[in-house]
């Protein structure tokens, strides 16, 4: 049987690099792959509390479910954020759109 | 469905029908109204449904229709709002529902449904009439109201308010509906708001029946904060009750539920027009003619009778506050009975008849004829509706008169432009007769009569003398002008060539008519008393054990006495004969004798309020505030100041804030802050990137601090 | 228990004897018998594509008044086994500058998306690979990764028209996703259960009485998934040469096309679970299970042969009138008919079969034809619009 | 160590492998076709999970209709397919600092727990949690709110994307 733990650090580890690639890449989409990384993770720990909690109680699956619909909303707004910046700026480097500086 | 369902579903219709016009259909005309009369008609069966079960519950009272839910959290405590049907309520939403209705279908005729779109017809004014050309020659008919859906519209707000005010079992929910039917009005007085007469006075209601409306505001917060409950029964529970009684406001020596029922009160001095706030209700008759006149006549201003209904175990329970209540009722009864005697205008004096009326009511409850009241107020709305329906028709009829001779300058509603009508128009005169005897109190026939006279007969037989006599002069000078304006309108030969061509109205609005006469005089029947000569007991008194059934004690039915029956027989028959005697002859308003300054220009009190508010106010803004305090004095001192400050300030400036403050602090500091800004901005890269890295950095750190120190 | 009555169970039985004989522990005997079932449903599926292929080229060429394959075998039987000959000895090309691991992954992915869907299709009472709850979204899973297939195809050619055909397809295939799942969802209210074996069992009325505008917008979803004409976007072999596998030569294009066929096959037989009582017919399947799993396969082959025939007569639709179809046609309808659907069957629970069948055909009738009409009196405006600029146009001139 | 044990490993590897891969490597595609692979390992976990519905789920939403939102994305994001230079920022390691610690400290937080080493109990017989889970969706007592704020989300966001992304000539 496999403890509850390995569920967990497996999941904290995805988190981490998910975070990375927010942290660390250039191309905006990219840092999206990365927050996609870090919501599957947050998944990952949802499911194993209810399988590793009480059955009967279905609050992890349901929020599971919740942020699927999250996800796919961020990534719906975020990918028309990137092309409508695309279209304008002609580029998708995170660095490059630094306008709003001093 | 169960009662209380359905109880919850009555004020539906007419708001949804208000949103389905003003949103989608209010392009077109016969979808508009046919939404809006359906949707009355709706309510109307809803109501009647729910008043023939309430009729067939024994000890109504005890155990009313009422269910409810919580809607907003406070704290530990629910606002609770719900719906509550006692026998009081079921009476009063029997009227309701009906004269809702009636007002819905006779607003199809009176705004000229069917009739074509005007010449020159703007909105906002009324219509001018339509020229059509008929077998050759032209002639002018009346022309659509440019505006009919919104009015329906409004309509359908106005009857969802009132609903929501009857049936409520809360003062919350009252309250609202209170104010919706403020809204209502003056969005009706000012329908024609192209007109600076009509504007004025919808912003006068407004602000009037404002006045009233704080009070009693600040009257249910009082409430709220004593008791923690707005509920009706909640409040009327015994321990509430005797808790409110005996705690002291600390204001005037009035017991706290004297103050609550004071404030509560004077929101119906607003809203059902008594002196001194009756200033507003007069000219509320510059709304499309009969109908918005009959919301301010027979339902809306009834609300703030009903609301002393209501309030009523409540009100009695200070004796301070019960003999104001009965002062103001009778003192507004005689006071605006003696105005209307001089009017000429024949919606006026309708309107005035109207507060008197409403007097009535106030001063019975004010001496605790608490059925008597309940009574009136109904067989009123049905007599008063009727009248004001049946000139509203004499209006339109006379408007037909003046679109045929073309003459504009003549007044369609002045009474003395009329006479001679009864043949042109034989419905509206033979309901208008009804009416009119209805509420001159016409013995045993009309309902007017049994409801004056239990009225009479309850001052009497609790010894209130005072009001007694004041009541019984007010009936009478009421069956005088009432006499008057029959004989000037009806009888008599036409003074006018444009009453010569009056002409009868459509069915939609005689249709009304007739089934109001019908229960003008009926309804009275229901609460003969049970120790009447000759007729007690043929028929039970009905009225006063449902409706007596609403108090915790039931009053007792007085003893029955001559005297009050002969003071009011005599008053009713005496008023009649004089006005027709005094009337007959009378031709032109000069050969009238009655109209004495004072009470044509309703006791100056216009000016009055013009003079003591209005003018007060604007002077004290003009010439105290503006002029004198604030040019005069205030720049005054200031101008003393001035040079001396002016002098101050140069030795500050120079040997201290110049060397001191800017130099050593103001540029110091500034350069300090300056200093660091340029090496800290470097970490503004406006990359996000790096933001968020510094922010997970900080975050990172400040948790591992907490963590060992606190938890660790 | 014989053989005959519950074969998967027998074999499987008899099996775990021989290996357990051998010493082998029961868990991994277990698991050997798996993957020989999965072994087994793989071969006879591939034997079967194999044939699909000629029934294909039989067909089309009768709708096309010819005769078809008729020199290798007998009625060309043999064909196919010439295809693939040929295909196997074709030189095995890869374009410059193509990304070369997704290029040779795609069209195994394409293969597999077809082949994992048998493991929930129930062949007969008790024969089925997995009994999943979730059976009709698995469906859409595997679809999911049909679409990876073809993007990866599409963008690893390192060609203009690859790319184009798959952009479309995809497109196509995600938008077409939403009306098929919705109606998936209309056996699942019925049955009470998204597992396909409870949809079979629950089909004593067959599914397409009670929804047939449900089973009409599934067939049409369908064809849309399978990229085949008219919605065959992602080929489309006058304007893009064939699409996303114009680079593809060989047996790797082989895996495309058969693929497609075996596609398009397993989706007559969806269609006949959901719709048409999949291997329910008049109580065979309780005679014996291979007569059931002769009754599927019929099925099967008489959905194919509609897709075919759908195929081989209309023409291709233009993409954007295909996703404007798709957005503002169909699946505003299968919401709608999904709303009614489960408000009649609330409303019609309780009642007599016969009422309740004819309560909820009557339904989608009327939902149908008030779908038309809306749809009709929209295109005559449409067309009213165009007419007027053209007479505009014309007064011009 | 159980068979279960094993799979479970083998799986949570593949999944940190291809997740690693989303984030370091240089072509974008792949990055994207890297996370259907870790989004395909998530799948499993789930099935490990006995959240078998979960796992199709994700693969219909993530990979049938996200990842190839990705690959669109990218595809229409870019004027060559190719990629040039680093696909890093200058900060990278800064990032990766971050990461490690806050791994670290997670790590380090789970070990004080006590509820750690738990074992699942079995699921009772007879329990459909995908029948329950619907049930849990829709009922009034369960989470009928967070469902409808969901779709409320979700119809902004479609609203929302479609207004962002339209093309205003």
């Amino acid at each position: 049987m496999v403890p509850l733990s390995w569920f967990l650090i497996l999941a904290a580890a995805l988190f981490s690099v998910g975070l990375f690639g927010v942290l660390s890449r250039r191309n905006a989409v990219a840092i999206l792959l990365g927050i996609e990384l870090m919501l599957n993770s947050v998944n990952i720990n949802l499911a194993a509390f209810w399988r590793y909690g009480n059955v009967l109680e279905m609050a992890g699956q349901v929020f599971a479910v919740i942020v699927f619909a999250v996800a796919a909303a961020e990534v719906a707004v975020g990918l028309a954020l990137v092309i409508s910046v695309y279209r304008t700026r002609n580029t998708v480097i995170a660095d490059d759109l630094d306008m709003m500086k001093w | 469905m169960t009662t209380e369902t359905l109880i919850w579903l009555i004020p539906l219709p007419p708001v949804l029908a208000f949103f389905l016009i003003v949103l989608l259909t209010n392009k077109n005309k016969a979808l508009s109204h046919t939404l809006a009369v359906g949707a009355a008609l709706l309510s109307w069966l809803g109501s009647m449904i729910v008043f023939v079960r309430a009729l067939g519950v024994e000890h109504l009272g005890e155990h009313p229709f009422e269910s409810s839910i919580p809607w907003l959290p406070t704290g530990d405590t629910w606002l609770r709002i719900g719906v509550l049907v006692d026998p009081v309520g079921a009476a009063v939403l029997f009227f309701v529902s009906i004269t809702i209705f009636m007002i819905f279908l006779y607003s199809v005729g009176y705004q000229n449904f069917g009739q074509p779109e005007g010449d020159h017809d703007h909105k906002g004014l009324p219509p001018h009439g339509a020229t059509v050309e008929e077998h050759g020659h032209k002639h002018v008919v009346p022309s659509v109201e440019p505006m009919y859906s919104r009015f329906f519209a409004f309509l359908g707000l106005f009857a969802f308010g009132m609903y929501v005010l009857v049936l409520s079992d809360n003062l919350l929910t009252f309250f609202v509906g209170w104010e919706i039917m403020g809204l209502c009005s003056y969005l009706l007085i000012g329908f024609w708001y192209a007109k600076p007469s009509a504007r004025e006075a919808a912003v006068k209601a407004f602000m009037t029946t404002r006045v009233g409306d704080v009070f009693m505001l600040l009257g249910i917060a009082y409430l709220y904060s004593a008791t923690g409950t707005l509920s009706f029964r909640e409040i009327f529970s015994e321990t509430i009750l005797h808790t409110l009684a005996t705690v002291p406001s600390g204001v005037l020596g009035l017991s706290a539920a004297g103050l609550i029922g004071l404030l509560l009160f004077i929101g119906t001095i607003g809203k059902s027009a008594q002196f001194p706030l009756h200033v507003w209700l007069p000219d509320a008759m510059e709304g499309p003619t009969p109908v918005s006149a009959m919301i301010h006549a027979a339902t809306m201003v009834s609300a703030g009778v009903y609301a002393v209904i209501r309030m009523f175990p409540l009100i009695s329970l200070d004796a301070q506050t019960m003999t104001i209540v009965a002062f103001i009722g009778a003192f507004t009864a005689l006071f605006s009975a003696t105005i209307a005697v001089a009017q000429n205008d024949i919606k006026r004096v309708l309107a005035y008849s109207t507060i008197s009326q409403l007097g009535f009511m106030i001063a019975a409850l004010g001496i605790g004829a608490y059925v008597a009241a309940v009574f009136h107020l109904i067989t009123h709305a049905f007599f008063k509706a009727l009248l004001f329906l049946g000139s509203g028709s004499v209006i339109h009829g006379m408007e037909h008169g003046v679109l045929h001779t073309g003459n504009h300058k003549v007044d369609p509603q002045d009474m003395f432009n009329m006479g001679g009508l009864r043949r042109k128009m034989p419905i509206t005169f033979w309901t208008f007769l009804i009416g009119g005897f209805a509420l001159s109190g016409f013995p045993i026939l009309t309902a007017g009569f049994w409801s004056k006279d239990e009225i009479l007969a309850d001052a009497f037989g609790h010894g209130h003398w005072a009001v007694f006599l004041t009541l019984a002069v007010a009936a009478f000078l009421t069956a005088f002008y009432t006499m008057r304006q029959i004989t000037l309108t009806f009888l008599g030969e036409p003074r006018t060539k444009e009453a010569e061509h009056a002409q009868e109205t459509p069915w939609t609005m005689t249709a009304p008519l007739v089934i109001l006469a019908f229960f003008a005089v009926t309804y009275g029947w229901v609460g003969i008393p049970e120790h009447f000569p000759l007729l007690g007991g043929l028929i039970p008194n009905w009225f006063h054990e449902f409706v007596g059934g609403t108090l915790a004690e039931h009053p007792e039915a007085v003893e029955f006495n001559f005297i009050p029956l002969a003071t009011s027989l005599f008053v009713a028959l005496g008023g009649l004969f004089f006005g027709w005697l005094v009337y007959r002859n009378v031709n032109s308003a000069a050969e009238d004798r009655l109209q004495i300054p004072l009470l044509k220009n309703k006791y100056y009190f216009d000016e009055i309020y013009d003079r003591v508010f209005v003018k007060p106010a604007i002077w004290l803004a003009e010439t105290f505030v503006s002029g004198w305090m604030d040019k005069g004095l205030i720049d005054g001192i200031l101008h003393v100041f001035g040079p001396v400050t002016d002098r101050l300030g140069s030795f500050i400036r120079n040997y201290i804030d110049l060397p001191v403050i800017n130099r050593f602090f103001g540029d110091g500091s500034a350069d300090v802050t300056y200093w660091f800004g340029g090496k800290l901005r470097a970490v503004q890269t406006g990359r996000i990137q790096q933001y968020l890295m510094f922010a997970l950095a900080v975050f990172i750190a400040v948790g591992a601090a907490l963590y060992f120190f606190l938890l660790a | 228990m014989s053989f005959w009555n519950d074969p998967l169970k027998v074999a499987a039985d008899w099996l775990l004897g021989i290996f357990t004989g051998w010493g082998l522990p029961e868990i991994a005997a277990q698991i050997l018998i798996g993957f020989l079932g999965v072994l087994l449903l793989i071969s006879v599926l591939m034997l079967l594509d194999i044939f699909l292929v000629w029934v294909e080229r039989k067909v089309v060429s009768r709708f096309q008044d010819r005769i078809g394959p008729n020199r290798v075998g007998p009625f060309g039987l043999i064909q196919p086994f010439a295809d693939i000959i040929k295909l196997l000895i074709k030189e095995d090309t890869t374009p410059g500058g193509a990304d070369k691991v997704v290029y040779n992954i795609a069209p195994m992915l394409s293969m597999m998306s077809v082949l994992i869907l048998w493991a929930v299709v129930p062949l007969a009472p008790r024969i089925l690979g997995v009994d999943l709850n979730v059976g009709a979204l698995y469906i859409i899973a595997a679809g999911a990764i049909g679409t990876l297939s073809i993007i990866m195809a599409g963008w690893s050619s390192n060609n203009k028209f690859a790319l184009i055909g798959a952009f479309r397809q995809v497109a196509v295939m995600v938008s077409f996703e939403i009306p098929m799942l919705t109606t998936l969802l209309i056996p699942t209210i019925f049955a009470g259960s998204m597992g396909l074996s409870a949809i079979t069992e629950g089909q004593n009325v067959w599914y397409v009485f009670l929804a047939p505008l449900g089973a009409l917008i599934f067939l049409i979803a369908a064809i849309a998934e399978l990229g085949r004409a008219p919605f065959d976007m992602g080929e489309a072999e006058s304007e893009l040469v064939s699409g996303y596998n114009i680079e593809y030569s060989g047996m790797k294009f082989g895996m495309f096309y058969a693929g497609e066929l075996l596609h398009a096959f397993t989706f007559g037989g969806f269609w006949s679970i959901m719709f048409f009582g999949g291997y329910r017919f008049l109580g065979l399947e309780q005679v014996s299970p291979f007569l059931a799993i002769a009754v599927i396969v019929f099925k099967a082959f008489i959905g194919y042969w509609i897709i075919m025939w759908v195929k081989y007569t209309l023409l291709r639709i233009r993409i954007d009138h295909m996703l404007a179809f798709n957005w503002k046609f169909l699946t505003p309808l299968a919401f709608t008919l999904l709303m009614v659907i489960a408000l009649m069957n609330a409303l019609l629970a309780g009642t007599s079969t016969w009422f309740y069948v004819s309560g909820m055909f009557l339904s989608n009738v009327l939902l149908a034809w008030i779908a038309i009409e809306i749809a009709r009196s929209y295109s005559r405006k449409e067309r009213e619009k165009m007419e007027g600029v053209k007479r505009v146009v014309e007064a011009h001139h | 160590m159980t068979g279960e044990q094993i799979i479970f490993l083998a799986v949570a590897l593949f999944t940190l492998g291809s997740g690693f891969m989303v984030v370091t490597t240089r072509n974008l595609i792949h990055a994207a076709l890297w996370l259907i692979s870790t989004l395909f390992g998530v799948a499993v976990v789930f099935a490990i999970l006995n959240a078998g519905f979960l796992a199709v789920v994700q693969v219909v939403v993530y990979i049938g209709a996200i990842a190839i939102l990705f690959i669109f994305a990218v595809m229409l994001t870019r004027k060559d397919m190719r990629d040039q230079g680093p696909q890093t920022n200058q900060n990278w390691w800064v990032g990766a600092l971050i990461a490690v610690l806050v791994f670290g400290g997670l790590v380090f937080l789970l070990q004080g727990w006590n509820g750690l080493s738990k074992t699942a109990a079995d699921i009772p017989s007879g329990f459909d949690a995908v029948a329950e889970l619907g049930n849990e969706l829709v009922s009034p007592a369960g989470y009928v709110l967070p469902f409808e704020v969901a779709s409320v989300l979700l119809v902004a966001a479609l609203v929302g994307a479609v207004y962002v992304a339209f093309n205003r000539k």
